[in-house]
């Protein structure tokens, strides 16, 4: 395992501390706990958000953590969703009065630890909305089973309810436009190389030289098929396949591309993707109103990529563009 | 038999060491069909439960293991620690503040533990998870009455065999799931962590009432 | 090779393709030449910034093309000097009638092909300028030798030699302010992993799993030592010890701070860096004005980083803050 | 000897070959002390170099050679592009609207070549550079008049010389420089395809001859 670390077992908890190092004029983190919230948490009268999950996603979520986005992120454990008392105290120290929305990944450890927090917080008098991000598209859905991962998706609805919040949205307002953005997002994903969880000290599995997975899980779990290695513009329509026809993203339709580096991928080749997407696009007459190309939610240190739309209307537009000022994200 | 606090504590020790030894085998399985840390998660749990409760010899059962949920709640996260901390907690409420427990207990703890993981997971039994372990022990122990050393023996047996059918069938809840089709061939973490409890807790009675 | 490309020879056109689809908002790429500039250029009245080198260690040099740093990215193939030509057509493109300077680092082929470009554009009677970014301490320094290589440190100069150009100074003024970033910046940095050249398909060099470079050059020219790997708070102390001592940096000082992943050590890694970056820097009564945390001049796909530190006055701090608004780098 | 444009242009195609067939072990050269590109980037300015001047058999040879320059210096990059750019353009210089060259043209052109790559990389003798194997050969045609192939032989042998002499010394100059000690006991890939280059014109001009 090649890392730069110190002992596998402190690697949240130093991470955090570096964070917060870095970002003083942004975030703070919560004395003895795996929390952090922006510098002015509570902001008084706004509705505050809260994500998180396993660590392992840097910049996620922490690094969404400011003004037009989120007002805290819980690390739970690399890849491990975080407790409920750990969210329950995310929730107490940014709650300015006008209600917390849990932004959760479709994880069946996110969603009951979560909802548990939710219960307490409840159980305290805050007021707590949640929704549920399940983007990816890899994953069959049915009504039988847990439904869809949310992966790199999850952070437009950090980027456009976190705008709704700083416009001055109730809670059931950014709620609800939290949950138009789940409902109009698609993604998915594939992987070169695993990726090693620090406590473990071996990657979760191996890939063949001409080996590729796709429909990866951002937590190196298992995708939905082994391939040969593939070219980019082969790789690409393979996925946007899958992903346009989910919704489907028709002609007319205008939508924001999020091309989603997993961590060991360099910003060529998610250029070399974002060339072919914006070609396929252009052939189906979906128009790109915005594109992001870059590392939003990884798989530590995990070789690949994601590819994420989102159908927009007026309202999901004005909100993507509105200001945003974060350590990972930042619109003027 | 007749277990009281201190042996009560002895007996999650057992579970806490059973679990610790067989925390890369747990992980293992994990990696196969979910994220390689069920291992890590349950080992870092019950470490913590077995600080939590050293001092608790004096308390009643009920509170031990509320206390034991508890702490794997907030210690474990993932998908197994609100599931198990429920269960613990729920097996803490049904025993109450009783302060010795005794073989006619054990389906009543395990049916409050079952159910808590049901409220708490909303999965049944045949969707490959820790349900497909402890529902057909709690079967067994509830068939009839008064429970003995025999029964709980075929109830370890009965778990033991829901672990080898988690292999044959498709997960449909927990991150399992994910994998459709590709998740058959491969025995449940989960269901395996619950059988290795189950065994490390009839281990303890065995031993003990020999 | 587990790439996402298509043919190893267009991985710099294609780059190109997907970076302007990408960010039309920013940029746009000269017809036939390896050239992204803004998508305003030339700014009228307003001394342009040229910089550029071998692709490869993106976000730079395209990524700062915008408002308050760069008006010229030159995209040479991977790790090769771009030619004179492209860099003259950069310059002719982004000129604005305030004269042109010419953001070097320091390799002799960067040095040539700029310089025969500058003399290319005097012949033309545009007015350039140039200085040689030399911050990397990993190499000795000497009158005989060629000098010391520029490395992240160069996106200081970036930012604020551009936010001086931005306010209206002079091609005198940007230069003299450029230069003084140079003087005060230094770094180092280390790999774990060997990168891939596209075109080349197999590594420069190779690491076994318990080594590390210690001083690798961003071109995965080998470093000046290799090692057993070290844990991340024993490898900073290394790294920070040859950099404080060069200028050497004192208490009472103030200094930004750049943490800089050369491609696959995820943020993660980064901030645990950052973490030790810290907490030297405050034993040794230096402060900290501000942080950067994050890919800036990767080497591909290199596991490695480096660590930056740039002493500030009044002036620079300023600069520093100025609001920036690029692909890869914006402050509000 | 004499050669018309056509000839010079089949020498450098003949050099291109060369090179082209190098390509590979310039690029591993290249690899233990710099950054893995040499044999690319050459390959790359002599596949142009090629399509360039095919059809300049009617123009002068100065026009040639400073074409050859040109277009090295518009595609190879780096630090060899300027300098083997710079060194034909300047070849081409001292050869002027001549049509035909012969043997003692030779040290006039390489001289002129030297020069100018002394000119834009401001190196000497005994940096581990291109110069290292293009001084020794120059110095040795210089020595005695007229050229004949002997001294050509001579000269192409005092190159390769220099190229085994840079395995003996440190790098001060180009990207090798930056490796200080740890630059001894590796041949300089620039001296390398330096010597290629005179081994080519050599032996063109040799078979020529016979
Ligand atoms: N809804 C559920 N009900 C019961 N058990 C579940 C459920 N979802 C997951 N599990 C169990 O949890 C186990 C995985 O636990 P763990 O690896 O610790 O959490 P995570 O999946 O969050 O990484 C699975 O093997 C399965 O037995
Ligand atoms: N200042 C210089 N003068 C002469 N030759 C040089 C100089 N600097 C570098 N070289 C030569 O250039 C060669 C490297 O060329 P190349 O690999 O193509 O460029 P780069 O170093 O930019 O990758 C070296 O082996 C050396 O012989
Ligand atoms: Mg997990
Ligand atoms: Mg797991
Ligand atoms: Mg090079
Ligand atoms: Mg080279």
């Amino acid at each position: 395992m090649k890392k730069i670390i110190n002992n596998p077992e402190n690697v949240v908890q130093e991470m955090l501390e570096g964070m917060v190092a870095a970002y003083p004029q942004y975030v703070r983190k919560l004395d003895g706990f795996d929390v952090i919230v922006r510098a002015n948490a509570p902001v008084k009268g706004k509705v505050a958000l809260v994500s998180g999950g396993g660590s392992g996603h840097e910049p996620s979520h922490a690094g969404f953590v400011g003004k037009g986005m989120l007002d805290a992120g819980v690390a739970g454990a690399v890849f491990t969703s975080p407790t409920p008392d750990q969210v329950f105290e995310a929730i107490k120290a940014v709650d300015g009065g006008a209600g917390v929305l849990l932004i959760i990944k479709n994880y069946t450890g996110d969603v009951m630890n979560f909802e548990m927090a939710g219960e307490m917080a409840e159980a305290e008098g805050i007021k707590v909305a949640s929704v549920l991000v399940n983007d990816d598209v890899a994953v069959e859905d049915s009504l039988y089973t847990t439904g869809r991962r949310g992966i790199a998706g999850t952070v437009f609805v950090h980027k456009i309810a976190g705008a709704k919040a700083e416009a001055g949205g109730t809670l059931e307002d950014v709620k609800a436009v939290a949950e138009k953005v789940i409902k109009n997002t698609r993604s998915m994903g594939m992987a070169l190389t695993p990726c090693i969880v620090p406590a473990a000290g071996k990657p979760t599995f191996t890939l063949a030289e001409d080996e590729m997975e796709i429909g990866m899980g951002i937590h190196g779990e298992p995708g939905t098929k082994r391939t040969h290695i593939m070219k980019a513009d082969e790789l690409v329509d393979h996925l946007m396949d899958k992903i346009i026809n989910d919704i489907p993203y028709k002609s007319g339709d205008e939508v924001a591309v999020m091309i989603n580096g997993l961590g060991a991928t360099p910003l060529m080749e998610q250029f070399i993707m974002n060339r072919r997407v914006s070609q396929i696009l252009k052939e189906k007459g979906i128009s790109v109103y915005k594109t992001f190309v870059g590392e939003f939610m990884t798989s530590i240190e995990m070789a690949g990529a994601s590819i994420t739309l989102l159908k927009l209307d007026d309202e999901l537009k004005q909100l993507l563009d509105a200001q945003a000022d974060t350590p990972a994200l930042r619109q003027l | 038999m007749a277990v009281n606090s201190a042996e009560l504590i002895e007996i999650i020790n057992l579970i806490a060491h059973d679990i610790q030894e067989n925390k890369d085998f747990l992980t293992e399985l994990d990696s196969a069909i979910g994220d390689a840390d069920h291992g890590i998660n349950m080992s870092k749990g019950f470490k913590a439960v077995n600080e939590k409760i050293s001092t608790m010899g004096d308390k009643d059962c009920g509170s031990i293991l509320k206390t034991v949920g508890m702490t794997l709640v907030s210690t474990v996260g993932g998908a197994s620690g609100p599931l198990y901390g429920t269960a613990f907690m729920r097996a803490g409420q049904a025993v109450g503040a009783k302060k010795e427990l005794d073989f006619n207990d054990l389906p009543i703890i395990l049916d409050a533990a079952l159910e808590g993981i049901k409220m708490r997971g909303k999965a049944e039994k045949g969707e490959k998870t820790i349900i497909d372990a402890l529902e057909p022990a709690v079967e067994v122990l509830k068939k009839s009455s008064p429970v003995d050393i025999k029964l709980m023996e075929e109830a370890v047996k009965a778990a033991k065999d829901g672990v080898e059918y988690t292999k044959g069938i498709i997960a449909k809840k927990g991150r399992a799931s994910y994998l459709g089709e590709r998740s058959i061939g491969h025995q449940d973490p989960g269901a395996t962590s619950c059988y290795i409890m189950l065994a490390a807790v009839y281990k303890a009675i065995h031993d003990k009432n020999n």
